[in-house]
């Protein structure tokens, strides 16, 4: 018994309860002790007893309260439903402040335990290889694909990192040892448009030395991924030309301007991405994530770049231009109205577009809607009228009134909203149809829904950015999607991208947005035709050899300044094999910032990061010119250069400055578009160690064309110094004083031949040992 | 005659709080705790369990034990001496052991009484004389003497002797022959033996007491946890032989052989030592060794035998020859000590190291007594049918805070909304709380739309206001 | 006499903490206890507060401090360290103290910062090794080691070393010289730093580790209690200079100079101590020490004359000669602690005092953990947000009689409806509950119109079951 009863007769009688003498005792009365009340016999576990649990909040790093949030005090206009009495918030010692769940999350939820330890060691342990491509899913977890990738420059520097276990497609993944390396998502999003690949790669047929040029760059890039056939290509130039341009720093997009702290753990996306700045006023409270900006940052900066190096706005902006018009019209009836072009939209939900209560509900809504409404959008904004100077409700209308054969949207939606879009099957549409009708855009999924409409243009999927977030790590970090066209078998094909990980994946999964841990935060579509077209290379242009014949210093030319070599001339035009021999040296701009455990593992934490400053090129074929160098070039640095690494560089502090040196200094773009026009030429360079050379230089020279001799007189896996081989197989004493990169390059030349003779007689190994 | 509580009602020491199984403990996380790991440990917890309700047994009025003795009432029989071998008899005197509180400082102490003694058998100037010697011979490892009186409350003559009480102590063989589970000898034990058995005696010849008899398994007891002990009867021995006074001779005669006793004793318990199990070749040279065989007979060479055969260190067996030599009439503790200086360091080290530990069960023992009287007052103000109607209690009142703090306390759930309940994540609140440190925390409402920032200290005052103004209400 | 305790009361199967008998307070006088012999002395309790609240203190986040290194988050600068001395600073390497929590275990560390290292100043082979031989070093005397690494979460390249944290400890030199009151020192304190030094170098020296400067008493914390000291800061000097290994001869020389700076240290110590005030005329002979003066560069005679006029007993300045002869390049621990055998053991006989009085202290105190991991357990089911709208939980719900049992525990008044907060009363019915008695009691509603009778088995069953259903909810 002893259930509730509305029966006013006691069925039941308490019992008599006899507990021995009864004292008053105080609560806080410390020195009665808690076991002076004895327990009863017992004869069945103790309530009080918690077996086979286990606690793990131990060592759980708390949640940051972060004091400096804008702390809204809750009006006392706001409605409080479980009190009638309006607050007075004066009184009260403890106000209440607005809270943001979306921003802060549920109340009361336990803070996730996270071992740091157990992050630390999988990224310098690295990944099990059998499992690292494997992007399918199984349960809950991430696939393994889409993990946090250890540092390439781990204990033994990126030289020996295996990269082929993370990479066995002919597409090259992008190496993570860079500045800003989360842009490497966009950088593999855009080199699958057809369109784009080549209007960048064809820019290289032209010089382009006057400023720096994010287009160059991306050409060379491209080119060097489309050349390199599944190698792994580092964005290293791209990304200090991008470090060169102020705007990217100012609009927060470098990993300088940004918090320090972030990159022992996150290679890819900072910290702050993740956490979205939210404007005081509620209700709108989307705002772009990193990546979004640099999407943003990034087509706007080429439209800029296209214009000012040809004078005028044609592929870019055909390709991506939206016409985008907005109409403000407010109470006091002034009306304004104007057209900007955009090279990328931002969609959200239709509700936060405008569109009241659609007939269909958004469980089960594709992308379409998003898209249709965000391009004509209505919002009521609190705004200065811009002609009559009062505040007041605003009506703004944004629409769309173009088709442009590609489609860049940053997608931006809420965590309920994407909660929302996990349970839609096929949200992600591959494929769809568009028209203008009336001025507005309307997008269907079939060919027939369009029929009354004008023009009908068919779009497909190109590829997309997605943020995997990873709680188990408190990280998270962007993959791209990109659908390929096989020209040979007609057919599609996805490619997932995590960095220098490039794996193919199923259709099915490219699509599927029901992960957890999923979102999309850059989305590009593309015309349907423009998607079949093929790739060109650079070499189908008539390219502008001209550097390799001339001078262009960037400091003038300097009276009686003696040259060191002899300049190139037409009769003697480089051609495929041509022996060339290249030294480079280079001078370190920061050395190597590491952390090291108890263990002795040792964490990169900023890699050492060397600059070019000097490279000299020989002419390597018998002839008159045998060995005469053709060129000599010091590279101009604007950076703060640490250590000028002298000794072995040659370099001397003030070489590289531009006011300064006593040395004709060219920029980087010049002398790299000469290494490059010789590679694209089929040279064959000659020199030591060219492997580290190029990585440096930022170029990857097909492995026919390089003899390293490094290689070729390898001891084990012993690389043998320059210097020593001079010694011991040419009798000659080298690098007595520092480093020239002439002599050192013709060494290499005469080691080279020197091979070539002992190969022919055989007699190899005897002539290292001695 | 039976005793209080009722031997029926044994205790349920796995009902009280069921060990983590070894299996689960295996595959724990560092940060992983089980419940047992937050508070005293059940071993510790057990033993000073059984020694409290050893200390309160009691035994009904009205039996044939007198209810006052001297300064000491409520006697109750101890079993500890029921095997009544002929050590145990003093002079023929039948003797038997009760645990009695004082009526001086209320404490409990043992009561050896040593049955019908002729009359006059000792005189009161011995006695006094005898009891002020031994009274000052205080070390840890000597069951220190309180009192000596004769009494005839026992309807005879009978030698009372006061002890120290040790609750659940027993005697050095039960430990290792006797008791289940039987507890091994090892090398470990010997040393720390030696040790403590140095120290007592250390200590008696400094007063020029001698041990004498004293120094046997039977009179030896382990009080605490094993392998701490300490020699129990003292005096006794020369308030029923010696009557006169000893010359400096003599006493030095005794003295020397306390230390053979001593020696004889560690070759009784070495000769017990198993060989480690994973060196079977060893085993084969050993000779059985018989613990009955009479030691004071034997010649030094036969001891040398002995000790040669004993599966000891070789620094345990110098140990050994140094105390059993008989022509060397100079032994002494310093001499003694050197022979295992290491030991006397690693178990100093392990002494502190067990004080720390006691130490920080303490702290966490005194820390949950304070976070259960905390949360009484939460509780008691918590909830309470007035404040369900008071205004200060409502969202818009002064204690809402304490609301929520209690649910950000109790009532977390994880991500998919399921409760978590997290002991580590309460002792860590409320440590905090009691503590009133300056750290500030987001308390949020129910509905999640607004929340409080309120520190630990502030809530500290607030719940300590609130609780005094509750007492105080007339 | 009565029966204690009485055998009609159900509460008394665990009684863990006996009451004094009747008798015995009949014929006391109030005065005559002192609540200190009973309880926990009032001393005890308070340091062990001060050190929880040391333990708990935080630093508001969002300063200048990187929120997490390595594995160690919640730093807090500990102003132990304030005063820079030249001691402090390694290879003129600014250094500061955090304590910490871990990552890994949760638990509480010190964190010594070396700042600003030129990178590569340390390669990785000699961190680690460094790192697994002072791990080894595991001795109560001295501050255990547990981490090591080189971060670059303070913006620059710092060295870190984690070792365990000593809540409220403070140095030696800050206990006898600076803080308040100060402890003076005496030649009982002489003696058992020496033993507890010997026992750190002993252990340091057995894995061939040099202590060097750590024997300074800036470097050596007092913890617990007085009397009781710990090396602090090792490996930091192996890191930071050491680069190759030493041969054996090397490591014996500074062996070597470990003694003798163990005997300045206990000089400078020594020299400060007060000579005892019941002999005025020695007082004469007492130079004014210096405590400053740099004694490593002086001789053996300067040092003898001035062990001579030191105010110590004459065993003690043995050891003293012993430890500064540098003459002398073979001394060791034996040799050493012949010196001071009688302290060894009067020194073990104190510690297992105090580990006495700690057993008998934790006695009083047993049932804490148990209290509060039940009351823990009801007020995780009680007043959960999901049951304020759960039908189970209103007034004709199946969980209803939880909150009139809690009302009944918490929430009881007197007669004029004035909050009755008696601890005996919670305590009585959580015991009851917890060992789930067949007694039933009376459940009122709230509106005093109906009540429930049911029995603490039937609400164990209750609660249990609801926690039950609370920990397997989906």
């Amino acid at each position: 018994g002893g259930n509730f009863t509305n029966t006013p007769e006691i069925l039941q009688y308490p019992d008599f309860v006899d507990d021995g003498p009864h004292n008053f005792v105080l609560v806080d009365d410390m020195n009665y002790p808690l076991s002076s009340v004895g327990l009863p016999y017992y004869s069945e576990r103790l309530l009080s007893a918690w077996p086979y649990t286990l606690f793990n909040s131990d060592g759980t790093i708390p949640k940051k309260l972060d004091l400096n949030l804008p702390l809204t005090p809750t009006s006392k206009t706001s409605k409080q439903p479980l009190n009638a009495t309006p607050l007075d918030l004066s009184s009260k010692k403890f106000p209440f402040y607005r809270y943001d769940k979306n921003k802060y999350g549920k109340r009361n939820v336990a803070a996730n335990y996270i071992c740091m330890k157990d992050i630390r060691k999988k990224m310098t342990n690295g990944l099990d290889k059998e499992e690292i491509l494997n992007y399918k899913t199984t349960g809950p977890e991430i696939p393994p694909a889409y993990s946090q990738l250890p540092f390439t420059y781990g204990k033994y520097g990126s030289d020996n990192f295996d990269f082929q276990a993370y990479n066995k497609t002919q597409f090259s993944g992008l190496d993570t040892d860079v500045d800003n390396s989360y842009t490497n998502s966009i950088i593999q999003l855009y080199r699958f448009v057809p369109e784009v690949f080549n209007f960048f790669v064809g820019c290289l047929k032209d010089e382009n030395f006057d400023k720096p040029s994010l287009l160059s760059e991306l050409g060379y890039l491209y080119d060097m991924m489309s050349r390199s056939h599944g190698r792994v290509v580092r964005s290293a130039n791209f990304q200090a030309t991008l470090n060169s341009i102020p705007q990217a720093a100012i609009s927060g997009l470098l990993d300088k301007t940004m918090n320090e702290s972030y990159r022992s753990i996150n290679n890819s996306v900072p910290n702050s991405a993740s956490v979205k700045t939210v404007s005081a006023t509620l209700g709108d409270c989307l705002s772009k994530n990193i990546i979004q900006k640099f999407n943003e940052f990034l087509l706007n900066r080429l439209l800029k770049e296209e214009f000012e190096s040809t004078g005028h706005n044609i592929t870019l902006e055909q390709c991506f231009g939206f016409t985008v018009s907005t109409e403000v019209k407010s109470k006091c009836n002034h009306y304004n109205k104007e057209t900007n072009v955009k090279p990328s939209l931002c969609i959200q939900s239709p509700t936060r577009n405008g569109v009241k209560q659609s007939t269909k509900k958004l469980s089960n809504q594709t992308i379409l809607p998003y898209i249709e409404s965000s391009m004509r959008s209505v919002k009521v904004q609190n705004k200065i009228c811009e002609t009559c100077g009062k505040q007041d409700m605003m009506e703004i209308e944004k629409t769309v009134n173009n088709l442009p054969p590609l489609m860049s949207f940053q997608v931006m939606l809420t965590e309920s909203e994407w909660k929302t879009v996990r349970t839609v099957k096929k949200w992600l549409s591959k494929e769809f149809y568009a028209s203008v009708y009336k001025n507005k855009i309307i997008m269907k999924p079939t060919y027939n829904d369009l029929k009354m409409a004008g023009e009908v243009f068919k779009y497909e999927l190109n590829g997309y950015i997605a943020k995997v977030t990873d709680p188990s790590t408190n990280t998270t970090r962007l993959v791209t999607y990109s659908r390929v066209w096989d020209q040979e078998l007609q057919v599609f094909r996805w490619y997932m991208f995590n960095n220098y990980l490039v794996v193919e994946v199923d259709e099915d999964e490219a699509l599927n947005m029901s992960y957890w841990w999923k979102t999309i935060e850059v989305i590009l579509y593309c015309d349907s035709e423009e998607l079949r077209k093929p790739f060109f290379s650079v070499d189908t242009y008539s390219i502008n050899y001209d550097i390799l014949y001339r001078d262009h210093f960037s400091n003038g030319i300097m009276e009686g300044y003696k040259k060191e070599y002899k300049l190139l001339t037409k009769d003697e035009a480089p051609k495929a094999g041509t022996l060339i021999a290249i030294d480079a040296e280079f001078v370190l701009l920061n050395d190597e910032l590491c952390e090291i455990d108890g263990q002795g593992n040792k964490t990169v934490v900023r890699p050492k990061k060397s600059s070019l400053a000097r490279i000299s090129v020989i002419r390597g074929e018998e002839g008159p010119l045998y060995a005469v160098p053709f060129i000599d070039d010091y590279v101009v640095n604007r950076n703060h250069i640490e250590d000028y690494l002298t000794k072995y560089s040659g370099i001397l502090p003030g070489d590289l400055d531009l006011e300064k040196s006593e040395k004709q200094l060219v920029t980087r773009e010049v002398v790299y578009r000469k290494i490059w026009l010789l590679m694209q030429l089929g040279c064959i360079f000659v020199g030591h160690g060219l492997n580290n050379d190029f990585k440096l230089i930022n170029i990857n020279v097909p492995r026919a064309q390089i003899r390293d001799t490094a290689i070729y007189f390898l001891q084990g896996k012993r690389y043998l110094s320059l210097r020593y081989l001079a010694f011991a197989l040419l009798d000659k004493n080298i690098q007595e004083d520092n480093h020239d990169s002439i002599e050192d390059a013709y060494t290499a030349l005469i080691l080279y031949k020197k091979y070539l003779d002992i190969k022919e007689s055989g007699t190899l190994p005897k002539v290292i040992e001695t | 005659p039976t005793i209080y509580p009722p031997p029926h009602s044994i205790l349920q020491y796995h009902l009280y709080f069921p060990e983590t199984p070894q299996q689960l403990k295996l595959s724990m996380k560092p940060n992983e705790k089980t419940p047992d790991e937050l508070f005293i440990s059940n071993n510790l917890r057990e033993q000073l369990v059984k020694k409290n309700l050893a200390s309160l047994q009691n035994f009904p009025p009205g039996g044939p034990l007198p209810d006052l003795i001297q300064d000491y009432f409520g006697l109750v029989p101890l079993d500890f001496h029921e095997k009544k071998t002929d050590i145990d008899r003093y002079q023929g005197h039948k003797n038997s052991l009760f645990k009695v509180f004082s009526n001086i400082d209320g404490k409990l102490y043992v009561l050896r009484r040593i049955h019908d003694l002729k009359s006059n058998t000792i005189d009161s100037q011995h006695l006094a004389k005898t009891f002020q010697n031994w009274k000052k011979l205080q070390n840890v490892n000597i069951v220190a003497l309180k009192d000596v009186f004769i009494t005839t409350k026992f309807n005879d003559s009978s030698l009372c002797l006061i002890y120290d009480y040790y609750p659940k102590a027993i005697s050095l063989y039960e430990t290792h022959f006797i008791n289940f589970p039987l507890l091994p000898i090892t090398q470990d034990y010997l040393w720390i033996y030696l040790i403590q058995l140095t120290n007592a005696m250390k200590s008696a010849h400094c007063l020029d007491l001698i041990l004498g008899d004293l120094i046997n398994w039977e009179k030896i007891i382990v009080t605490n946890r094993p392998g701490l002990i300490k020699l129990s009867g003292i005096a006794a021995h020369d308030l029923l032989f010696t009557s006169g006074n000893k010359t400096p001779i003599e006493i030095n005669k005794l003295k020397q052989q306390d230390y053979v006793k001593l020696g004889h004793l560690l070759i009784k318990l070495a000769s017990n030592v198993k060989p480690p199990t994973n060196n079977p070749l060893s085993n084969n040279n050993t000779t059985p060794s018989s613990a009955s065989s009479d030691y004071k007979t034997n010649k030094i060479h036969k001891d040398n035998v002995e000790i040669d055969q004993l599966q000891v260190e070789d620094s345990f067996k110098e140990v050994l020859r140094y105390l059993t030599n008989d022509q060397d009439d100079n032994k002494n503790v310093k001499d003694l000590s050197v022979l295992f200086i290491d030991q006397l360091y690693s178990n100093f080290n392990a002494l502190k190291h067990y004080d720390e530990y006691l130490n920080k069960t303490l702290q966490t023992e005194l820390e949950n007594s304070r976070l259960f009287r905390l949360l009484c007052k939460m509780n008691f103000i918590f909830g309470r049918i007035e404040s369900r109607i008071d205004i200060n209690w409502s969202e818009s009142g002064e204690k809402f805070p304490i609301i929520l703090f209690y649910d950000f306390v109790f009532h977390q759930i994880d991500e998919t909304g399921k409760p978590v309940m997290d002991l580590t994540h309460v002792l860590r609140c409320l440590n905090k709380l009691d503590a009133g440190v300056s750290e500030k925390l987001v308390l949020v409402t129910p509905d999640e739309m607004n929340c409080i920032i309120i520190s630990y200290k502030e809530l500290k005052d607030l719940i300590e206001s609130t609780f005094r103004s509750l007492t105080q209400t007339n």
